[in-house]
């Protein structure tokens, strides 16, 4: 097989895992907490917490992650699956967080809003938009200080740069020229609300630019272009460049958390907007490239049957000992508790 | 007298409040969907988008624009979704919104209403769970309240919308569902607490969440013998010194309890301030010093049990 | 008079008076505290606490609030003597608040770095760097919701533009297209530290326009100049065009409180940097404008006897009774203070 | 041994941290000059503008960084300059660094100290003034220092260096020119306590600037022949519970003071745990819930007077 054809269909693998794995997250969730006006349910649930899916970004996280070491960075946002799983986690250790089980990435600890996996520089997804920026810029500095080679990935959505630590953490970068790639997932809505109308200017990347921090826009449903444009940046951020600004535009599928209808969006706009799942998108890419029909519904059964294993052995895993809640807080006064 | 739940409590309130007073207004994200909540279903639609805004992920200038509002002529209320996201605005609220008054010689007033649910809420975990109302207590310049039923949160954020001083107002994210009658026109005046059981052996102070546990813990202490006075504050500061004092007088013991975490929690402001006033035994309850985990065998570790309540009345009475 | 020559002598005046003003808290806040390094000194000082001088600023306040009326708002820094007073603020009361007297204009609750007089629409000096930006969109935001005329005048320093809430303000005030100019003092030295290499990109008044807010830059010492400017975009403002950036480019001639020698700052640099003294800008062009010098010299004279005044007053005028202390915080819980 | 003062005691620490370990670094304003306090004097100069990093205004992201540079092999000393300005930075602080260990299940530790100094301090008036210890000590995840004196502020910061957790060290405005004499070298343990003055009649516990106070008074109050333990808890989070608790066992008698606002202060947890542990009686003093004014006579009603601490112990005694 053509190199080319060879990438994108690893490319195409990490996105249909991701795919898979948000399908079968959001099933689990059927049943859990409701944010959506609707009243905490007490249904039993698999996965309990708030579920914000990246079902329709995966080639964002795929195209930048393709082009990281593993022990390059990453920080990520609520909605970190896919970064997490394009970073090089493993899929049970990742499902079991978000069943709450003793064998998850978090230890049970974090869930799904805080999900993480150090051992693959994935420095974990972060509850309070915008919250990942300075410490992605402070682990940039580190690496800079103690003249490390990695680089660090930023994934921050669009609603995220009317937040004030969106100024302050470029113009950081920008100052003390850091190894740093900011990653704005543009799925053009916050929560409920169309970003669009509650952002001045003309948006993220000029805005990046007005600090001094260069990048490009690129259609963050086509991995290709993800992966060449994130290719480019990240070897200018490698070259000491400093930092440097990637916009993908994308669109989400779901609700902002699993159990929300999303009523609230025009269902034309959706349904237009599937037409451009990345996914099929990619197959497209991949039969242009003479990849066989088989060979693409071969990766997506693998990935397929990766997860309901990881379905599996998250429900079969162990719960965490009560005792645990008190471990991993600090040394210092640690045991003291009331 | 209407049937309400504790989020539609607060929205008639609100709407009463924007219907009689034009400079009411109300900001936040997502406020025109109703709120995450629920808690503003209906009120975009009712008074339009200039009055109930949606604004940006801009928590800092949510607030320190209500501040400016205030000191323009409006009586804003702020929604900050959870009280973790409040966290990014605290310059503005403890700098800019309390001192104002005072750090300017008595020239202006900040009439602000700063609603921040606290609480934990079904496995959200160690940055969407918080109580942080002890934090708040210790400000000059803020009023705390923290209502645990639907007449009292229609009561209460009545009052506080004609306060005229900057409140911080903390609902419970896991009582929005709660149902009640309340009774249109009615207040709840700010500073008075509720007595929910009259008993003369203990004298139980509590808030929030931890009001209807505490109810239940007094039943079964009840069956035991042992008879609770059982006091919900309802308002933290000002808080109701007269009605805590007296009946911890009568009962000689004293047990608080709340869901905050109970090192440095405002449990320990009113049980410190009951002893040295009465010379009451006292104890207190509130979660262990840590942070609320997502796996539900850790999350309920930070959950206070009506079984831990009569544990703790129960070693209160002993000594 | 030629009518520029008499608007040009008012804005000299109200100049001279704030150099007065300044140069006169200066002397009389000799020995007060020190946050320089040096330990607070008991040897008592009619001015005790911190003092922002604005020395060497005063076009930049006096050619903005001269396009302002008396109800129009204002918010300020901590370097605010020269806003209030340009915004008609009475000396008397000002330097009274110094002083830490009943009859200041914050009945001697604030001092320096909070002064304000609401009564002029001076809204308050701020110990927070950018903490008076919110509050001036939000300001703003109140005037057009009750369908008023006024506008607000934002004034920050060149350090408030690497603060989270510079970006939200702007924002704000883009997305709501509220009436209020943003004013960016820039003395170019933040504190004890220049502001240039801490600041990425290329400044304060691209960042506003890559946010949707149009400005321009002026010459922070030529009064006739910041009048000018201000007058056109204030204009713009008050018809509704929505929100204005003036980015005025001035020079902090003292150290960074009262009582710091600002031995960190190149004292060539100083020197060549007196010789830009707005003061003497004014004068030469008030010449040119063929007003006469002893007219001037009248002004100058004036501005000195009315200061002298004022400090006398204020070292007569009582202290707040210590009762003072618990007033002005809340009705709500009052007088319950322990 | 040497003699310095407060200011210089602590940047001897840091120093000598930074000679020892090189992934030590320093972060915030003006730190090239030496810190606004001179607690930073020389240390630019001495490691490079790479390890003791002046930086924008930009608190937030000045504790955001810091954490991120600690989860990446550093061990950052954050400088906030006064406490007041922290509250720009407090969801970086509370709900990043002080949750991180826990949230992400122990994968990682942030070893991060933030010096937010605190305190009233010469007409600083409402924003530059505060005392917040009982914010940070109500956080699970901080450990939380006030140091009194010299040696406190150096062998506590060396401890606090060496110790992985967060660290949220308070040293105090109006302490930075005391002198005292230092042991090179030596340690101060966090969570220990320092008994400054023996006495069986009354114990009284405070830190930070209350301590020179709390010392005048008992040394007034013995004239009187009341002899009082003084402690200067040094660390608020932990607690030194074992001198505290035995020391009220043994005097029957506590009075915490401190200069933060009394409503909600730390003292609270102290007085209502000694209560609960040992029945002894209790009372507090601390500043009114008031916010510090500018003039003279407004600001000392907010500060603690060795009068007003004896008159606490007399009426504690009486009753
Ligand atoms: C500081 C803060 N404010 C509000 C929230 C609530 N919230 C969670 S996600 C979200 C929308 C974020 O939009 P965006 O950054 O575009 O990310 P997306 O959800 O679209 O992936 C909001 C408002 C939060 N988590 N943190
Ligand atoms: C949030 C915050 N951080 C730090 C400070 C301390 N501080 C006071 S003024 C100042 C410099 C501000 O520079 P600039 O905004 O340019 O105003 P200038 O002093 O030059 O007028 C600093 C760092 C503060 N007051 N507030
Ligand atoms: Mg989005
Ligand atoms: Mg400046």
């Amino acid at each position: 097989m053509h190199e080319s054809a060879t990438r994108l269909l690893a490319l195409y693998r990490t996105m249909a895992r991701i795919r898979a794995f948000e399908n079968a997250a959001e099933i689990a969730s059927q049943g859990g907490v409701a944010a959506w006006g609707l009243s905490t349910t007490t249904k039993p649930a698999l996965v309990r917490g708030p579920l914000h899916l990246s079902t329709g970004q995966e080639a964002v996280a795929v195209g930048v992650c393709a082009n990281l070491t593993r022990d390059d960075l990453l920080t990520s946002t609520h909605r970190g699956h896919g970064h997490t799983l394009a970073k090089g986690a493993n899929v049970n250790r990742m499902m079991a967080e978000l069943f709450g089980r003793a064998t998850g990435t978090n230890k049970g600890k974090g869930g799904s809003m805080h999900i993480a996996d150090f051992s693959v520089g994935m420095l974990g997804a972060n509850g309070v938009v915008a919250a990942g920026m300075p410490i992605a810029v402070g682990a940039a500095h580190a690496l800079k200080i103690r003249k490390r080679p990695e680089i660090v990935a930023c994934f921050f959505g669009d609603g995220a740069v009317n937040r004030g630590p969106f100024l302050e953490a470029l113009n950081w970068a920008v100052v003390y020229h850091l190894p740093v790639l900011f990653v704005c997932e543009d799925n053009r809505i916050s929560a409920t609300t169309p970003t669009g109308p509650m952002t001045g200017g003309a948006g993220a990347s000029v805005r990046a630019d007005s600090m001094g921090v260069p990048g490009a826009k690129v259609d963050g449903n086509d991995v290709e272009a993800v992966d060449a444009m994130a290719a480019r940046l990240i070897a200018e951020v490698r070259g000491g460049g400093g930092p440097r600004f990637l916009h993908a535009v994308t669109y989400r599928f779901k609700g902002h958390v699993s159990v929300d209808p999303a009523a609230y969006r025009d269902q034309a706009e959706v349904v237009a907007a599937l037409a451009f799942d990345p996914l099929l998108i990619a197959r497209g890419a991949l039969v242009r490239h003479g990849v066989a029909l088989q060979a693409i519904e071969a990766v997506d059964h693998e990935a397929k049957t990766e997860i309901d294993a990881a379905m599996t052995q998250a429900e079969a895993a162990p719960w965490p000992e009560p005792a645990a809640a008190y471990t991993d807080i600090q040394n210092t006064g640690a045991g003291q508790w009331r | 007298m209407a049937l309400m739940n504790y989020s539609q409590a607060a929205a008639a309130a609100l709407s009463e409040a924007m219907t009689a007073d034009a400079t009411v207004v109300a900001l936040g994200e997502d406020l025109g969907r109703g709120g995450i909540f629920a808690q503003y279903r209906g009120l975009q639609q009712q008074f339009g988008a200039d009055r109930v805004i949606d604004t940006p992920i801009s928590e800092a200038t949510i607030m320190g624009a209500a501040v400016g509002m205030a000191l323009a002529g409006l009586r804003p209320v702020v929604e900050m979704r959870v009280v973790d996201f409040a966290l990014c605005a605290m310059d503005e609220l403890v700098n800019q919104a309390a001192k104002n008054r005072f750090m300017f010689g008595g020239q202006g007033r900040v009439p602000l209403v700063v609603r921040m649910p606290i609480g934990l809420w079904t496995a959200s975990a160690a940055q969407h769970s918080q109580s942080l109302e002890a934090w708040f207590a210790h400000i000059p310049g803020l009023v705390v309240v923290a209502p645990a039923a639907p007449d009292d949160n229609y009561g209460l954020l009545a009052s506080a919308l004609e306060s005229g001083d900057p409140v911080v107002y903390m609902e419970h994210k896991e009582l929005w569902g709660v149902e009640g009658d309340v009774v249109p026109g009615s207040r709840v005046a700010l500073g008075v607490a509720r007595r929910l059981r009259d008993g003369g052996d203990v004298t139980i102070v509590t808030w929030s969440k931890a009001v209807p546990t505490c109810v239940a813990a007094a039943t079964a202490l009840s069956t035991a013998g042992i008879e609770a006075d059982v006091i919900d504050l309802r308002t933290l500061w000002p808080w109701d010194r007269e009605m805590v004092l007296a009946s911890a007088a009568r009962t000689g013991h004293l047990l608080v309890v709340h869901e905050a975490v109970q090192v440095g929690g405002f449990g320990a402001e009113i049980a410190a301030a009951a002893a040295e006033a009465t010379g009451c035994r006292i104890r207190r309850l509130g979660a262990p010093r840590i942070p609320s985990g997502y796996s539900k065998p850790l999350e309920d570790e930070s959950r206070v049990t009506a079984d831990a309540i009569v544990g703790a009345v129960t070693t209160l009475l002993q000594r």
